[in-house]
């Protein structure tokens, strides 16, 4: 449809990739290819029985675990443990964030003393634990939930501090209330960034299950993996750590989930 | 009128005397009412009997125990387990590439890896005052937990260690490691461990104790004429190991785990009686060692009012 | 209802903003302000509307307020402000359940506006359905839905593309030959200004004040693109501004 | 200046608040306070002493410590784990999580792998990482390693995800190489990312110090902690708990330091 | 150098975005592009830079290079795409350094282009400390670099306050008048499109199709705001379009 006096090449293109595409499948099969060299070296002997268990050998114990009951008989101790615990320290984490994020002079207290106990090993105040709250459930409950406590008051009012301004001004500026503001745009606003904060305060529970397992418990995976640890014995050290991995999973799908149902006004 | 108690305990031989008391009734003919709550390892069963989570426990006397004494919380009231001449006692091990190295005696230990589960354990106090006799210097190995230490010492990573007959003796057995002394000959009439309570039990509730103490004693005679006098015969010996196999190595065939109970019988005290010199001496050398608050006086740690002492 | 700002000035930490700006907004007409960046438009904008009080002078109002009215100084927002989790229909119904209005007499307020504002057919979207546009009528229904006294409109189309910009002034324009309100309109968009202002406020360079204000007689609805005299109107206001324009824009900001 | 014609009244303010304030010295104050109330309650006897430590008696372990020189005799080690445990994780973590970012088939193969990896408690591998790495600093160096990068990939390809698309774009429309847009355009943007998980990470770091010295540490502050814990020794507990803890407020500083520093582009 | 587009389709999924849009851009001229939203505008632009490609027809390029032409196609961002850790000078090097240009050959350069956008007085500064028209200047400084044979240029001046855009706006004039470039302009505002533009291509709603092309022989330079004939193209302009931009702008996206 043109003339063109000299030679009419193609525009080259230039463009493209940098954009991450779905690719299905290939977790899966990476997962798998390791699980199959895995099962292949501890057969074929160059991988040492003491080095890595046979995945055959970790299944066959997840089998045994299904069958004689006893995976229910640790699976569900920790479950609640991990419910009753976080529960308790991503609300008291979100109570405590959320005021954080209104009241400048709560936040001047209180975010010093929060990135002070951050980075305190729980582990290490296991002794006093006991002495504080038992060593029944109560510790238990209370070492998760601090655990998951510190973590969601930062994301919590992070989230709080990331509501859009405009958005109060424009509760203000029709004469809402106070209490209406933080209803109804304050805590709505913030939510994408607590629920994101929240996958990681519950993956720090599940991993602090271990930890609170130390103590005086004869149940639960976390009770299941040390015992395995300590009589090293592989094969129900992974399949212990395998459970919990995929405990870490579904609470993220879980929350992926949640996020797709209750942010869905999100673009 | 039965009072309720909650006795801590180890799934171990060397707290098979309130297995017995238990499982024949003692507890119960002395008017208490018997709860166990299961440990992984002594020093949280130290801090729950702090706490008032238990009542009564068998442990051996380690720095947490004398802190926690400190505080005006727990009391030494009996003597348990005790190093004795001429029962198999606690056994000092070299890895194998130790020994093939040639070191044979303890003496050669000088400057080598000593694995303990913590500064102020019982293996700890042991290394020490092995060293002391022998005039060496040892390197210890804090690894947390006994299965921790049997894996290091099994792989070379430590040179050596000592521990309980039961352990020892298997682990010998596979070749992974060698037998090169006995404890006792560097620490004799040691009290491994002792009945401990609250302080609160030791002085305000007195009945109870003395309760828990003559029931204790009565499985420790028991347990002492089955399997370590071997006074009973054969049949009081077979059952007795039936009734510890309730509780310690409860997930082996019974045939697997006889060896292991058997081969871990070291003496209870009789009546429980403690062994105050041999107790003295392992606090002053947590003193001398810094583990432990200079101050603390054996008044502090023990309540010899219960037991007769040695 | 009218609105007065008396010797007004302001500053943030060293920076002057305001400087002595005396105005009054008179009922029933739309008063634009136009001004360089930064010269303190918004910052007025705020005064009056009680969001924030001005360092010196005082911001005053005077006359009866109309009937029905829930909230007299009322806000219309360059980027709308709507509640993203809220369809047209919550974020209308927002600004009425402070006040106590519910069920059919907030469904009758709601709708109403909304054939005001012709969105009738989507008070079950979401913002993030909606084009610029509709969402900023939906701001508008939500302003309208008050019976505001004043509208405070701070370039509620400058985050609009041109077409949809004319678009709304369209409808604005009919909006106010309908029912006439009062509303403080700024803009940095001259061709806006001279369409919508029966009154321009031209600002100076920071710290603002009132360079010149310019009547313009003709009725909105007579207004037109192309129009001589609003050109004639536009050409010299920008002629007032384009040497400050020109300084604002090279201005450095130390942040 | 006007003739109302009826009562003139100022506009009535509603605006302020909801906006953080920095209010100094607040956060030290109530820390002062809480150390009071202990000291306090220690020696009028309502807090036991199985409860907490004196403050006091803290302060002079503390001091004891860095008399006898044993603070450096467990800090250096520590530290020295710490930096060649967390420098180790977080370099391949940022090298995976930028490839993982770049190349669709990577992030398809690796981001199940680590998402899995995640909820893994790290105390529960250690008896395995005795036998693959040893007791001696080995082992110690690989349970930080892996610790720090975890968090490190996920924080990073995040990151790199999250550059403005429109600036490769233009590099891509300026004929730039594709290795110098990752070099020019893709590093320097994840830059920020890659910062704030870094905060995290060595946290993390900091917090698996313990767990890392559980096994053969015979100095550091881990060691220090689990040893003052199996003596129950509160006053030294708590020593070596407010040593990890300034610690990751210090490593918390440096880091907004270097983003103070590296970042100043940001707006 | 001129660019040819020849029958190009495109779809995004279910989306038909373009549909048979053949289109010449002349050697020396400014070709404004106006649409309502969503209707390919963009997407055309990216098929042109070589970005994308489309799904049906060809995008051809045909005519010899302008001299020391290093990057024949070259965009202008409506965001501007400035690396906000590199200032005015890096920004300007960056699209230098891949050609080799280094040290005093590209000081020239940079310098060179820098009078050219009147920015020689803030080489040091970074994008945050800029006013947006600044921004977009040092980014036409950054494509003028290259010496382009084609600038695209995607709404480059909406992201602009009025009167900036008014002040930019003669700044691209001048530009071309002393040299003229060829240009790709993609605008919503159909008074830059009379302002700027040889020739105007009208886009109907999306799938975008060619509704008319309108030539402006008026010189550049000559062209001014309130000027009778450019008001008369723009008011027909808006006639073709008003219909089209009511529905764009009505439209829910499903996201
Ligand atoms: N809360 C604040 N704190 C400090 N400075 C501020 C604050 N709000 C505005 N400023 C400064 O005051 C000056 C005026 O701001 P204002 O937003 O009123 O200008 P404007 O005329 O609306 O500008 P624009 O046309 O860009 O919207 C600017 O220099 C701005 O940086
Ligand atoms: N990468 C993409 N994937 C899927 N759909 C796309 C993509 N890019 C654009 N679209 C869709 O294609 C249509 C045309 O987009 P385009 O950006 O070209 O429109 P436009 O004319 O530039 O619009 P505007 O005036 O709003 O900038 C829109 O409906 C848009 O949602
Ligand atoms: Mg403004
Ligand atoms: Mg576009």
């Amino acid at each position: 449809m043109s003339d063109p006096n000299a030679a009419t090449t193609p525009v080259p293109f230039r463009g493209g990739g940098f954009k991450p595409e779905r690719i299905r499948f290939v977790g899966l099969a990476v997962f798998l290819a390791l699980v199959a060299i895995a099962e292949w070296g501890t057969r074929a002997g160059w991988i040492s029985n003491l080095t890595l268990p046979r995945p055959s050998d970790v299944l066959s114990t997840f089998r045994d675990l299904y069958d004689t009951g006893l995976l229910w008989k640790h699976l569900i101790p920790s479950l609640t443990r991990l419910a009753v615990g976080s529960v308790l320290g991503v609300t008291i984490g979100i109570g405590v964030g959320v005021i954080i994020g209104l009241f400048s002079m709560v936040r001047a207290g209180l975010v010093p003393l929060v990135a002070a106990l951050f980075p305190i090993p729980k582990i290490a105040l296991l002794p006093l634990f006991v002495i504080w709250f038992g060593i029944d459930e109560g510790s238990k409950y209370a070492l998760i939930a601090l655990g998951t406590f510190t973590p969601t008051v930062v994301a919590t009012y992070g989230a709080v501090d990331n509501v859009d301004r405009t958005l109060i001004r424009m509760g203000q500026s029709f004469g809402l209330s106070w209490w209406s503001i933080v209803r109804k745009i304050v805590l709505p606003g913030a939510l994408p960034g607590i629920l994101s904060g929240l996958r990681i305060s519950l993956a720090i529970g599940i991993i602090l299950l271990v930890a609170a397992e130390m103590l005086g418990a004869q149940y639960g995976i976390g009770a299941y993996i040390l015992e395995a640890g300590s009589l090293y014995d592989l094969e129900r050290l992974f399949a212990g750590v395998v459970i919990l991995s995929a405990l870490g999973v579904l609470t993220s799908a879980v929350i992926g989930w949640v996020e797709k149902r209750m942010l869905a006004w999100r673009i | 009128a039965n009072t309720k108690v909650t006795v801590g305990a180890l799934a171990f031989t060397s707290h098979a005397a309130s297995f017995v008391a238990y499982e024949r009734g003692y507890f119960a003919e002395a008017g208490l009412e018997v709860d166990f709550k299961f440990f992984q390892a002594a020093q949280p069963m130290a801090v729950a009997i702090a706490s008032g989570d238990a009542d009564f426990g068998v442990t051996a006397i380690s720095g947490g125990l004398i802190s926690l004494a400190e505080k005006g919380a727990t009391k030494v009231i009996g003597g348990a387990l005790s190093e004795e001449k001429g029962i198999d006692g606690q056994k000092i091990l070299v890895s194998d590439a130790a020994y093939q190295a040639g070191i044979t005696t303890p003496k050669l230990l000088d400057g080598k890896k000593f694995g303990i589960t913590q500064s102020g354990s019982s293996f700890h106090y042991m290394g020490a005052k092995m060293a002391a006799a022998e005039g060496i210097d040892l390197n210890y190995i804090p690894l947390q937990k006994v299965p921790a230490v049997i894996g290091a010492l099994k792989s070379g990573q430590i040179d050596a260690w000592a521990i309980v007959p039961h352990i020892a003796k298997p682990l010998a057995g596979s070749g992974a490691v060698h037998i090169i002394g006995d404890v006792a000959d560097y620490i004799p009439d040691y009290q491994v461990t002792s009945v401990f309570t609250s302080a609160n039990n030791a002085a305000n509730e007195r009945a109870k104790s003395a309760a828990f103490l003559a029931a204790f004693a009565k499985g420790a005679a028991d347990f002492n004429a089955a399997l370590v006098d071997k006074t009973a015969g054969d049949d009081a010996a077979e059952e007795m190991v039936k009734l510890v196999h309730k509780y310690v190595y409860a997930d082996r065939p019974y045939d697997k785990a006889k060896p292991g109970i058997v081969n871990g019988a070291m003496r209870i005290n009789a009546g429980a009686a403690l062994n105050t010199t041999s107790v003295k001496d392992q606090l002053d050398w947590f003193i001398a060692e810094g583990l432990i608050k200079g101050h603390i006086t054996m008044e502090t740690l023990v309540d010899p009012s219960y037991v007769e002492t040695m | 209802m009218q609105l007065i700002l008396d010797s007004v000035s302001h500053r943030y930490g060293d920076v002057r903003v305001l400087s002595d700006v005396s105005l009054t907004i008179p009922e029933g007409q739309i008063v634009c302000i136009v001004g360089p960046s930064g010269c303190g438009k918004s910052t007025l904008l705020r005064f009056l509307g009680g969001l924030e009080r001005p360092g010196a002078g005082k911001v005053l109002q005077s006359g009866p307020l109309p009937d029905g009215c829930l909230n007299p100084l009322t806000y219309v927002f360059q980027d709308f402000a709507l509640l993203p989790w809220r369809d047209v229909t919550g974020n209308i119904s927002l600004v009425l359940e402070d006040h106590g209005i519910k069920g059919a007499k907030a469904a009758r307020i709601i709708d109403d506006v909304l054939i005001r504002t012709k969105l009738s057919d989507f008070r079950n979207a979401l913002p993030k359905q909606l084009s610029g546009g509709m969402k900023q009528r939906v701001a508008i229904a939500r302003a309208l839905a008050v019976s505001p006294a004043v509208m405070l409109m701070d370039e509620p189309l400058s985050a609009l593309d041109a077409q949809t910009r004319e678009l709304l002034m369209d409808d604005l324009v009919s909006l106010w030959t309908r029912t006439p309100f009062t509303a403080v309109y700024v803009t940095h968009n001259l061709a806006e200004a001279v369409r919508l202002g029966h009154r321009i406020v031209v600002l100076s360079r920071r710290p603002g004040t009132i360079r010149d204000v310019v009547e313009i007689d003709m009725p909105l609805d007579q207004r037109r693109a192309g129009n001589p005299t609003l050109e004639a109107h536009q050409a010299r206001l920008w002629q007032l501004m384009r040497e400050e324009a020109e300084a604002a824009d090279k201005e450095l900001s130390n942040v």
